[in-house]
């Protein structure tokens, strides 16, 4: 009969009412996402050799490091001198964290980025470091699964 | 209250009642935030969502500070629009909705006129504010509000007269158009039984006249932003949703004396509870329905309404009150 | 005139009163409250994000004309209606057939309109 | 007759159904629609120029951008070009993850229009129940992939991440068949609803000729009778191993469109209920790849059914890393040049349902 599909309609929505609501409670709660979730980097300066691989593979060229010789000359290689990370134009592809050899710069779940300056989304080595809760286990998938490289 | 009218009126009384109309007033602005609160809250439930919950306990300041917040924004004539006619068009709009109350008795006790032709004086009246909505989006000069100008115009004139036609049969069956006349008539039954078919179109023609889902054409947030109300800002913008909301209530209010027997119980057993108790949970559960409506269907066009009112209302409402007065006629064994 | 309807009339007066003053009183209210920082470019209507072409005041086609002059129309003959829906079963068997009458010719023209394809959209 | 003027009316960039940075100019009479030009390009990026500086890889993310509501079938359509150029063989596992992904996407896709279409022409409610699905379908993406909307999870040779061993396949399994129900909901709620049905029927009709004529595809080109599907004409993964249908109907108007996409939720869910039902219990999730990817000279053309219609990727190597010249032909964009004809004539409120039923994403439409 003509009218029996919105009274149908009616029927869905007045039973919804008395289901359970899918709202998060996002500020008061915070959003707990699975561990694979790509968010900001943290970066362990030490573990850095300076390749350079994540400054390459990265799409939108967002990173710039530069390295300075060991301090302890008894040491070869480089040490970092400063690494940023402009989250402006990041776009957390995973791409340098994949690349790292030596799991230096890792991703972490943490997301919150906003700020009232875009300045203060240059974010250098010091801060990066610091970024270090929720930080990913599991960084190298392919390394862990595959046997191809 | 009643039966003052019908005296001389002494100075204390006249304050009593302009006190009390005043009351009214505050009584409508206390229904009209709840009632913004209980839609957002219904369409919240109904669409998997909780609902404002920030502002107080269960967000049940959410409105008021929604008011505040609009009380302070600032507000402005666009520059090349009709500076009166933009600034009159809130009040033209909202005027109407309150006004209509004066006919609405409360109960068989209270009501603040006792005019014979209530119901009239009602639809004629509220009818005017359709004329805010169109001023405000002519003089907006701006031209999603012009199209929503239009589009109320379209459906006063489509929905006006299967309303004033479907209540023709309550009026053909109280034998008065005044509303106090016409609960008493239902005493026995619930006009909603003998005229359930002038009930729906009288709620079809109700929702189309309060521009709720699904006829909010004239708003259309998806085709026209917010249709005439586009230009408003602040408190302007305020005091058109006001009189939207206030017209709710009216409406809800003149379905349940029209069709729901007012004041009166469902059954005379319940006569313990005052009859404005009966009104008023009758009244808002007639301006809480558009917001279930609201959250199910879609909106319909502008062409499909008219045709609708024309082809299926009129003819429907006028074959209504034919169908009555031939029953009256027969039932009341007419010489 | 009997009391009833002066009074009636002085209160549905009050109401309007009322009804006007509530908004101007909220007007005036917002307005010692709310910022005034106006510029040419607030004052430019919403278009959809651009600069708006033209005006809006044009000679605006209203596809509904036709459908106007039917409100008009039978505006006025419900209106005639009601008072012979108040008193019909009072005024016996005639009253009721001449209203017939003027029902059928009121659905005449509904459907001389119809026919005429008045009520169609385009 | 009363003479009246036209109006020239701009709908968009700023208009809630343009679906993103969409502009149409408008003349109007009266409601009517007289003549329609969109403008676009308020999104462009440049991404087939970018990518020419861009190593293979380096492109995955800037396909997430175009169709972002299918990110994971862009992503396919790439890393798929790129491995018909090098003539790689994939594992096996690694196919079943992508198939699972891009149908799964499709879902996310499909109902994002689902949601949107239905709040263009007036009902609120659907969209939050389809938004209420599709969040269950990004969650299961942010575990597998580690995102929820720019997933860059295929990787040439193969996927980024195996399959979360904490019982993902089994949470898909639960989707799936939850999705049933949630279906059963969306066609109870608007599919029956008398008002929706009389606001699509024989709206925004083109015929078999015109939709073929201006190249469309998808739904779009299969709602005028054509039985023309990317995974069905030239399959490519393991399509061919699946059993679904390809559904068409011939009216060729909005409600035809409508129903079209309905039908594709369902064939997608059939296809992933398959998918995870065949998934192979070992294996690798990555060819046997040289450290940098560097394909043959020549040129490939391969193209995947997105939910939009055939998305292909041209691809001119000269054996560097970097593609010499790569274009996308984007299904959003192609379908979008038939608006203007199928405006003309149409008032305001049909406007917003037949631009919402073409489907266009803005991302994709401006590249």
């Amino acid at each position: 009969m003509y009218g029996t599909g919105l009274l149908k309609g009616l029927g869905v929505t007045f039973k919804e009412m008395f289901k359970p609501k899918v709202t998060t409670k996002y500020p008061d709660e915070p959003f707990e996402f699975p561990n694979r979730v790509r968010g900001i980097q943290k970066l362990y300066p030490d573990k850095c050799i300076v390749c350079n691989q994540c400054a390459i593979i990265c799409p939108t060229q967002c990173i710039t490091l530069k390295g300075k010789p060991h301090p302890d000359p008894e040491k070869k290689g480089k040490v970092l001198e400063y690494f940023d990370i402009n989250f402006e134009i990041c776009i957390l592809c995973d791409f340098c964290t994949e690349v790292c050899p030596t799991e230096a710069i890792v991703m972490t779940t943490n997301f919150e980025l906003a700020t009232y300056s875009r300045d203060a989304l240059n974010k250098d080595m010091q801060w990066l470091d610091a970024n270090d809760t929720n930080v990913r286990e599991l960084n190298l998938p392919w390394r862990q699964t595959s046997s191809s490289s | 209250m009643r039966d003052w009218l019908y005296e001389p009126l002494s100075a204390e009384r006249f304050g009593w009642m302009v006190l009390s109309i005043l009351i009214l007033l505050g009584v409508l602005l206390f229904l009209v935030t709840y009632a913004i609160y209980v839609q957002r809250k219904l369409l919240g439930w109904m669409q998997s969502r909780v609902g404002p919950n920030r502002v107080g306990p269960y967000g049940l300041l959410q409105t008021i500070a929604d008011v505040l917040k609009l009380l302070t924004k600032e507000s402005f004539v666009p520059t090349h629009a009709d500076r009166p006619l933009y600034l009159l068009a809130p009040i033209v709009a909202f005027a109407p909705a309150f006004v209509v109350f004066a006919v609405i008795p409360l109960t068989d006790r209270i009501a603040f006129t006792d005019i014979g032709i209530g119901l009239l004086f009602y639809i004629g009246v509220a009818s005017l504010s359709t004329l805010g909505v169109i001023m405000g989006g002519w003089a907006s000069n701006n031209k999603w509000s012009l199209i929503g100008a239009m589009r109320a115009a379209a459906m006063m004139i489509s929905y006006e007269i299967p309303l004033v036609l479907a209540a023709l049969g309550v009026v053909m069956l109280a034998g008065s158009i005044n509303l106090v006349d016409i609960v008493e008539a239902q005493r026995g039954v619930w006009n909603v039984v003998p005229q359930f078919v002038g009930f729906v179109i009288f709620l079809i023609a109700a929702l189309a006249e309060l521009n709720r889902t699904p006829f909010d054409l004239t708003e259309a947030e998806s085709e026209l932003i917010a249709g005439y109300q586009v230009e408003y800002s602040g408190f302007r913008f305020a005091i058109f949703m006001l009189g939207e909301y206030v017209y709710l209530f009216a409406m809800g209010a003149l379905i349940a004396i029209l069709y729901f027997g007012g004041w009166l119980p469902p059954h005379p057993a319940l006569d313990f509870i005052p009859g404005i108790v009966w009104l008023v949970v009758k009244t808002l559960f007639f301006a809480y329905l558009p917001f279930w409506l609201q959250a199910t269907f879609p909106r319909v066009r502008i062409d499909q309404l008219m045709t609708f009112s024309w082809k299926v209302l009129m003819p429907l409402a006028l074959v209504n009150i034919a169908f009555t007065s031939l029953v009256k006629t027969i039932a009341g064994g007419v010489s | 005139m009997p009391e009833v309807y002066v009074n009636s009339l002085l209160f549905i007066a009050v109401f309007v009163v009322v009804a006007l003053g509530l908004p101007i009183v909220a007007f005036g209210l917002s307005r010692l409250l709310r910022p005034h920082h106006f510029y040419r470019e607030k004052g430019e209507t919403y278009e959809s994000g651009t600069e708006p072409f033209g005006t809006s005041w044009v000679r605006f086609k209203v596809k509904y004309y036709m459908f106007a002059l039917l409100f008009v129309l039978f505006d006025v003959e419900t209106l005639f209606l009601y008072p012979w829906a108040v008193v019909f079963d009072r005024l016996g068997l005639f009253a009721v057939i001449e209203m017939f009458v003027f029902l059928f010719l009121l659905a005449l023209g509904l459907l001389y309109a119809w026919r005429k394809k008045v009520l169609e959209w385009n | 007759m009363i003479r009246t003027e036209e109006m020239l009316l701009n709908v968009g960039p700023q208009h809630p159904s343009t679906h993103g940075v969409f502009r149409v100019i408008v003349k109007i009479d009266g409601e009517t629609i007289v003549e329609a030009t969109p403008v676009i390009g308020y999104l462009h990026r440049g991404t087939e120029k970018l990518a020419e500086d861009l190593t293979y890889t380096q492109i995955i993310p800037y396909t997430d951008r175009m169709d972002y509501l299918s990110a994971m079938i862009g992503n396919y359509a790439l890393v798929h070009a790129v491995e018909t150029l090098m003539g790689l063989e994939i594992p096996e596992r690694a196919e079943y993850l992508r198939v699972i992904a891009m149908e799964l996407n499709r879902i996310a896709s499909h109902l994002v229009w689902f949601g949107t279409y239905l709040l263009d022409i007036g009902a609120l409610t659907p969209f939050l129940y389809a938004f209420r699905e599709r969040e269950k379908i990004l969650r299961l993406f942010a575990e597998l992939s580690g995102a929820r909307l720019t997933y860059s999870y295929m990787r040439i040779g193969g996927v980024k991440w195996d399959v979360p061993d904490d019982g993902w396949l089994g949470r898909v399994r639960r989707f799936i068949d939850d999705f049933k129900g949630a279906l059963e909901e969306f066609h109870t709620l608007v599919t029956g609803n008398e008002i929706v049905q009389a606001r699509l029927k024989g709206v925004g009709k083109y015929d078999q000729e015109t939709a073929i004529a201006y190249g469309l595809t998808g739904v779009n080109l299969r709602s005028t009778g054509v039985a023309y599907d990317v995974r069905k004409a030239k399959p490519y993964s393991i399509y061919d191993r699946f059993d679904f249908e390809v559904p068409v109907r011939t009216e060729g108007d909005l409600w035809a469109r409508y129903l079209l996409r309905m039908a594709e939720l369902e064939q997608s869910r059939r296809i992933v209920e398959q998918a995870v039902a065949q998934f192979p219990s070992g294996g690798e999730i990555m060819a046997k790849l040289p450290k940098l990817i560097r394909p043959p000279a020549g040129e490939v053309y391969t193209s995947v059914e997105s939910p939009r219609g055939e998305l292909g990727v041209y691809i001119l190597s000269e054996g560097k890393p970097q593609p010499y010249r790569i274009h996308f032909r984007r299904p959003s964009f192609v379908n979008l040049q038939l608006l203007p004809k199928l405006l003309v004539g149409e008032n305001i409120a049909n406007m917003i349902a037949i631009l919402g039923s073409i489907d266009i994403v803005l991302g994709e439409v401006d590249a």
